[in-house]
């Protein structure tokens, strides 16, 4: 099965897990609204009622959903990305274009790949042994006619460390939002923190994790936050178990 | 010799002597690969515009229609393939189907390899935005890819061999189309880096997305 | 059906029709072992009658001296032969010694055996980053490297053979160069064995989405 034809059955959206992505890419569906936790737990649920792992379509999740977090995470940090994002919109657009563009021409070539495998369907090939008289005479090979010292490059090379790869292109969680969460309860026990302190000398991605943790303790409504200007500190303080979220946000 | 070229003869050890097409045809049906006019003018000990007659001679002969084989120009040589019309019958009586047909993620991956070998995984990966890893392993097992060496970090390299141009009907790489011709047009681009670029500033501008008070 | 013999056509699936003798002569080309006309009829979904006119028909175009090819019936069936007369030339092309060369995934994998032996396949993957079975097989059929009984985990383990010493000029093992002047990384003091396997699981997780943290 393909990832797209997954059956999410949610509060604010009902349907196969493409529509949902055209619905957020349209801005029809609120991004911020969306709990993603949500769709991978449906994923899993989903992966439980088949009782295998098809690795294909889980890389394909997988990646779907980064990208759905990296997105959620710079529309919710909209204000501050100054130091967040790296990228000037305009860079950003290049380097997405030529991304749009590689993928489009190696779909497309592999579309037309199959076009000519479909068009030579039916055409076969001899593969019969030869007489044994006409065999390769293939292991008549030379006495010392190899030098080994070719063994010993290629153990050598086998040898070599690879360099470490840059992973400045790609956003990968090297955080869990769990880890986060524990974070964050841990100074919530102070019963007031700010969102400097939380994320003091973290990098940009536990920054962005650090967000998510904190909007899912706002909807499990263990804390709020308050802002008083626009690039001010965030303040967050608990709240007293007993209220539900829906009225601390009246207040 | 080479002023006798339509009476090109090979001379056999026991003084039997054949007619050069045929004895081009009898190793186009032995080998399993397809042979070059430089291999076939080797084994002859002819030369290659002889060879070039001969194999014209016998493109004739196996014109579509003409006979229930091919004669087929594939990955630099020529080989003899059956006609379409018929695989039912052969699907019947070796009830193996001939190649399966490729998964897009096979197809895509194959297409990466074709156009940019010889290429590791993890380039392959970056481009497609998601693993190659279960597609080049399938693509290694059917034999359409295979290894050809390491990049100068240690990554294994992949390229295509002889059976993917057998397959897919291609004399060489360069019967490939230019892959630029699935690229937008230039105006098509430059709409599309506006769009990207509104984006992209509308949600840099746009303020905190509502979630503080 | 069968007062039309002459006319006996086959339909493929996809409404391409061809006359029979050209099927039976795809099949034929296809098949290593003789056909039987039972065999053929029904592949084709003809009657053995129309098998017979086919073979017949066949049989003339392939009349000694008029391909190089025959037709021959033996051993209760029917196949294609080459003619005598092309063995020369088969033998040139297909007998002549080849210059072996090892690939670089082969030459890889002969130098893991001839070092680390006894080594098991799973371990010789570790080690390269990617499979190693189709550079096993190949080093296997040609007699360089050999089995070696198991390991305590049951997994076969291979050692190179006297032909491998031979080949490369060698009186014992002990004979090869020592690695330390192609080692990238001479300060490491750990056992080969355990440098390759880390050094291998590093390349491994450089792959799709391989990271290091």
């Amino acid at each position: 099965m393909s990832i797209a034809t997954l059956e999410l059955d949610l509060d604010l959206f009902s349907g196969p897990f493409d529509l949902l992505l055209t619905l957020i890419l349209r801005e029809e569906i609120d991004l911020l609204e969306l709990p993603v936790a949500d769709v991978v737990l449906a994923y899993l649920d989903h992966l439980e009622a088949r009782g295998e792992l098809d690795l294909e379509t889980a890389t394909e999740f997988i990646v779907l959903i980064a990208a759905l977090l990296e997105l959620k995470s710079r529309l919710m940090l909209g204000g501050e990305d100054e130091e967040l994002l790296d990228l000037e919109p305009g860079e950003a657009a290049e380097e997405l274009l030529a991304r749009m563009l590689d993928a489009r021409r190696y779909r497309s070539a592999a579309g037309h790949l199959r076009e000519r495998l479909a068009a030579e369907e039916g055409v076969r090939f001899r593969s019969v042994a030869l007489p044994a008289h006409l065999r390769r005479a293939d292991v008549e090979l030379r006495e010392g006619s190899q030098d080994p010292a070719m063994l010993g490059e290629a153990l050598g090379r086998l040898l070599a460390l690879p360099p470490a790869i840059s992973l400045r292109h790609i956003l990968v969680p090297r955080v869990s939002v769990a880890e986060r969460l524990a974070h964050l309860r841990g100074l919530l026990h102070r019963g007031r923190f700010t969102f400097e302190e939380a994320v003091q000398g973290a990098d940009r991605m536990t920054v962005a994790v650090t967000v998510f943790a904190l909007l899912e303790l706002y909807r499990r409504g263990e804390a709020v936050w308050e802002q008083q200007e626009s690039f001010g500190e965030i303040s967050v303080h608990a709240t007293a178990p007993s209220l539900a979220p829906a009225e601390r946000l009246a207040g | 010799m080479s002023e006798a070229v339509e009476e090109a003869r090979v001379d056999a050890d026991d003084g039997v002597e054949a007619p050069l097409e045929h004895v081009v045809e009898a190793l186009l049906f032995l080998s399993g690969d397809p042979l070059s006019a430089r291999e076939l003018a080797d084994a002859t000990a002819a030369d290659e515009e002889q060879i070039a007659a001969a194999v014209d001679l016998l493109a004739e002969q196996y014109a579509p229609g003409r006979r229930g084989l091919r004669l087929r120009e594939l990955a630099g040589g020529f080989t003899l393939a059956t006609d379409p019309a018929s695989e039912p019958a052969a699907r019947r009586l070796f009830s193996r189907p001939r190649v399966s047909t490729l998964t897009p993620a096979q197809a895509e991956t194959l297409a990466i390899v074709a156009y940019l070998q010889p290429i590791s995984r993890p380039e392959m990966t970056r481009i497609r935005g998601v693993s190659a890893d279960s597609a080049v392993a399938t693509l290694l097992e059917r034999g359409l890819i295979e290894e050809a060496g390491r990049s100068q970090f240690g990554a294994v390299l992949y390229r295509t061999g002889t059976l993917f141009l057998k397959l897919f009907g291609l004399d060489t790489l360069k019967d490939l189309p230019d892959v630029a011709q699935w690229d937008p047009t230039p105006q098509e681009q430059a709409e599309l880096r506006e769009r990207l670029l509104r984006a992209g500033e509308a949600r840099a501008g746009g303020g905190p997305g509502g979630v503080e008070e």
